[in-house]
């Protein structure tokens, strides 16, 4: 494999954040979600509305916020509304455009776990849980899942359903999860819209690397194409960002 | 809903019988160790938890402020959480038959919240990202406010975000109180410290010593304060 | 929720089949004189008429923007609303058992409201007595806001009352276009108007009489308003 | 009778006034009950807290509304809530000590009528309806009607119930009307909870003349007061209110 000028989280950002498109209306977690949404909005997509779940409606973060709660959000709004009306009026009323998640464990419908491993009333790994998940997975028009590709998260079958992505429980015309951007390439929903396959790969990435890091038998879609590299200027701005991001938080 | 270090420390000491949340974790950080501690090992003792998601608390707690029993909410259909949340159940909707969810009510004996000022009356505002604040002290039996300020006069702008007094039990002047988490305008989010949280909260002992040494060792908040100076990180 | 003069004037040139509302009066002043001949009379045409409180109402908004099909509130029982209203209904809680109120979400095809600033881009700004305005722009399909002003910077407070540019169909400055009510910080309400409309109202010919000289004949509603600085009376 | 130095509405505005306590909570409407409202607390009750159903909390107009959306109320409020939110988080929530009522017809009951005279499909006066009153009537703590004495108000059978002022129908401890200050007396609702009976009478005014302007056969306590006449700072009080009002409103 050559020597890339990027990594591959740097690859994946960069894949989420062209998949949105200029004037989406956006409901964002934090993270690589969150990481993905601004740099989309610094570069091809200025327009774009970030809705944070704390309530911050058309943030404009100059650095990524640590937490849902950061002031950083809150100053850069349009408005800030309580969490009761941005789950009510904005979300549930149908006006998020694309959820961004994350996901501990995923499967082939695009259903999410983010509650355990193992059984729930015994867990191995306790994790944080729903949040907003849920509902963004059923409320908003479509769900761009972003994660590490491995075969621990790509599972056959989830050990808990936090948020249904198939599409079948969603509101009104809303799809659920139609994309997974991952550090090796991209899976949509295919044209029965049943079961999310491989559509894209980044550069360097082959369909066997992609297989083996999913725990079902994953399916390729005929003509495979390649993700084409982070372009100078989306790299450029996505590391000012980081760099921006850690200056504030003193990390 | 997102019970934060302070759940976490709770937790540890075993102050807590029942969680009842939607998100457990150190935001941007990862875990909440003590929670896992207690979830996953029933350390330092056993801890019941009832489980949602965002949108359910929320509609739960503007229900609670509402007086009404129960909230209805868009969805739990095909999710794993009604499984495990028997108070998670469907309801028909009486024009279109539509089946949607609902929750009971939120109803807390004690709220506390931390907002920005007080007036001497009582009269609490707050601004900036103000949660679910509002909705869980109208929803409480009672309710403590602590507040960065007691000003004369809350020069509120129209429509601020105010809790008359009448509403309120008590208000008591802390600066700072929010902390690690912050005040708009008055205060940062102490991000060093929700990090250093991680190596604190993730052993027992560890967690142990630094409550021993920062909580029950200390006088009171500005005690804590100070230790807290001294040595943020153990 | 409180049909105003411009209800009236609607009803009484025929313009309106039917009428939801929770109140039909001259604030203040008596009765809306074209909405009463409507129902008692059938003049000019019947009004078919949809009755609640404004309890009902504010829910019934309140779920239209919050898409929900339905909104629970406590009321209705023992009241005879429900006996010539089927659309309010009973519900009962699901986990209580206690019997609620239930109405249908009101979701318009069009509201019309009129708000002090919107921002070139089209957020729009209000503040004072905000009514049940936001959420009825919010459940409605479209929406039409009228400002007294465009301005560069809203220079919003802290959660100010804004709705995005995104959730609004339209907006358009029309300085004063919430007479004879008025815009916080920006003008009166009109009183003397209200007074006078008892008079012109309240018989058909004054009434047909004044609509055309000051509505049919005029060209815009700076025309209207120039025509009204005249004869304000008559 | 004696020529007196106040008018009938004065006494009936200030006994109204001296009804509420000293710190109460109070959902007032227009007219009356919001001219008895804040006589009181620019006499006795200073700390009283007047709601207003537009959503002004804690308002101190300095001159009486003409309406319930008037800026005067807005500029004096601790602050101005929504319609949803006033009607839900404060009425509703049963955070409303005492609602103050007007009403077309009243029954011996205090249940209200102010939608209709006659039948309701074909009615012979078609009155304003509801507004907030049909709630207020059942979730405030105890609801006071204030209104003139007359066989056409004080009716046998009321012609459509608009709302249930019997406490039946009422939300938790809300006892319904428990008091009705008219221009004659005062109104309380007799010791067995069931019907309203007269206590009370203005100076100069006799029994017989209030079971005369009663649609119902009006019940008597037993020991049947008189109401101290107005003093003369409750009478200057109420006096500059008006005028300050006339004055603010061009009439």
């Amino acid at each position: 494999m050559p020597e890339r000028a990027y990594t591959a989280e740097e690859m994946m950002t960069v894949a989420a954040a062209r998949a949105l498109s200029r004037r989406a209306v956006c409901f964002v977690g934090i993270g690589l979600p969150s990481a993905a949404a601004n740099l989309a909005r610094l570069t091809h997509a200025p327009d774009l509305i970030l809705i944070y779940e704390s309530g911050a409606i058309g943030a404009r973060p100059d650095v990524l916020p640590l937490s849902i709660g950061d002031g950083e959000l809150a100053e850069t709004a349009s408005t800030v509304v309580s969490t009761p009306e941005v789950f009510s009026y904005y979300l549930q009323a149908g006006r998020i455009d694309v959820g961004f998640l994350g996901a501990a464990q995923i499967d082939r419908f695009g259903n999410i776990n983010t509650t355990v491993i193992g059984d729930y009333q015994n867990p191995k790994v306790r994790l944080p849980g729903a949040g907003g998940a849920s509902e963004i997975a059923t409320s908003a028009h479509e769900v761009f899942v972003i994660v590490r590709h491995s075969k621990k998260t790509f599972v056959e079958k989830l050990d808990f359903i936090t948020s249904v992505g198939s599409g079948k429980q969603a509101a009104g015309g809303a799809r659920g999860v139609t994309r997974v951007i991952t550090d090796l390439g991209i899976l949509e929903r295919d044209s029965d819209g049943k079961e999310l396959i491989l559509t894209r790969l980044h550069p360097g990435i082959t369909p066997e690397q992609a297989r083996e890091a999913t725990g079902w038998s994953l399916k390729t879609v005929g003509q495979l194409k390649e993700t084409p590299p982070p372009a100078a200027d989306e790299l450029a701005t996505l590391r000012d960002l980081h760099q921006r991001t850690r200056q504030a938080h003193g990390a | 809903m997102t019970p934060d270090v302070i759940y976490d420390q709770l937790i540890g000491m075993g102050c807590a019988r029942k969680l009842v949340f939607s998100w457990g974790g150190n935001p941007g950080v990862g875990s909440l160790h003590r929670f896992r501690d207690a979830v996953e090992n029933g350390w330092p003792r056993r801890l019941e938890i009832e489980e949602h998601s965002h949108a359910a608390m929320a509609s739960a707690y503007t229900a609670g402020a509402a007086g009404l029993p129960f909230a209805v909410y868009r969805g739990g259909l095909g999710s794993d959480l009604p499984k495990v949340n028997p108070m998670i159940r469907r309801i028909e909707c009486p024009f279109t038959g539509e089946e949607l969810a609902a929750v009971p009510a939120k109803r807390p004996d004690v709220t506390v919240i931390h907002a920005q000022k007080a007036d001497r009356r009582g009269n609490v505002m707050m601004w900036g990202i103000i949660g679910v604040q509002k909705e869980a002290v109208l929803a409480a039996t009672h309710s403590i406010v602590t507040v960065e300020e007691v000003v004369d006069e809350l020069d509120a702008p129209p429509n601020a975000v105010i809790l008359p007094h009448w509403v309120v039990s008590a208000v008591c002047e802390v600066p700072g109180g929010a902390h690690p988490s912050y005040a708009q305008g008055y205060s940062q989010r102490d991000n060093a410290f929700y990090r250093a949280w991680d190596s604190i909260s993730r052993h027992r002992e560890v967690f142990s010593d630094w409550m021993r040494r920062h909580i029950l060792e200390t006088d009171d908040f500005a005690d804590y304060r100070a230790r807290l100076r001294e040595s943020p990180d153990a």
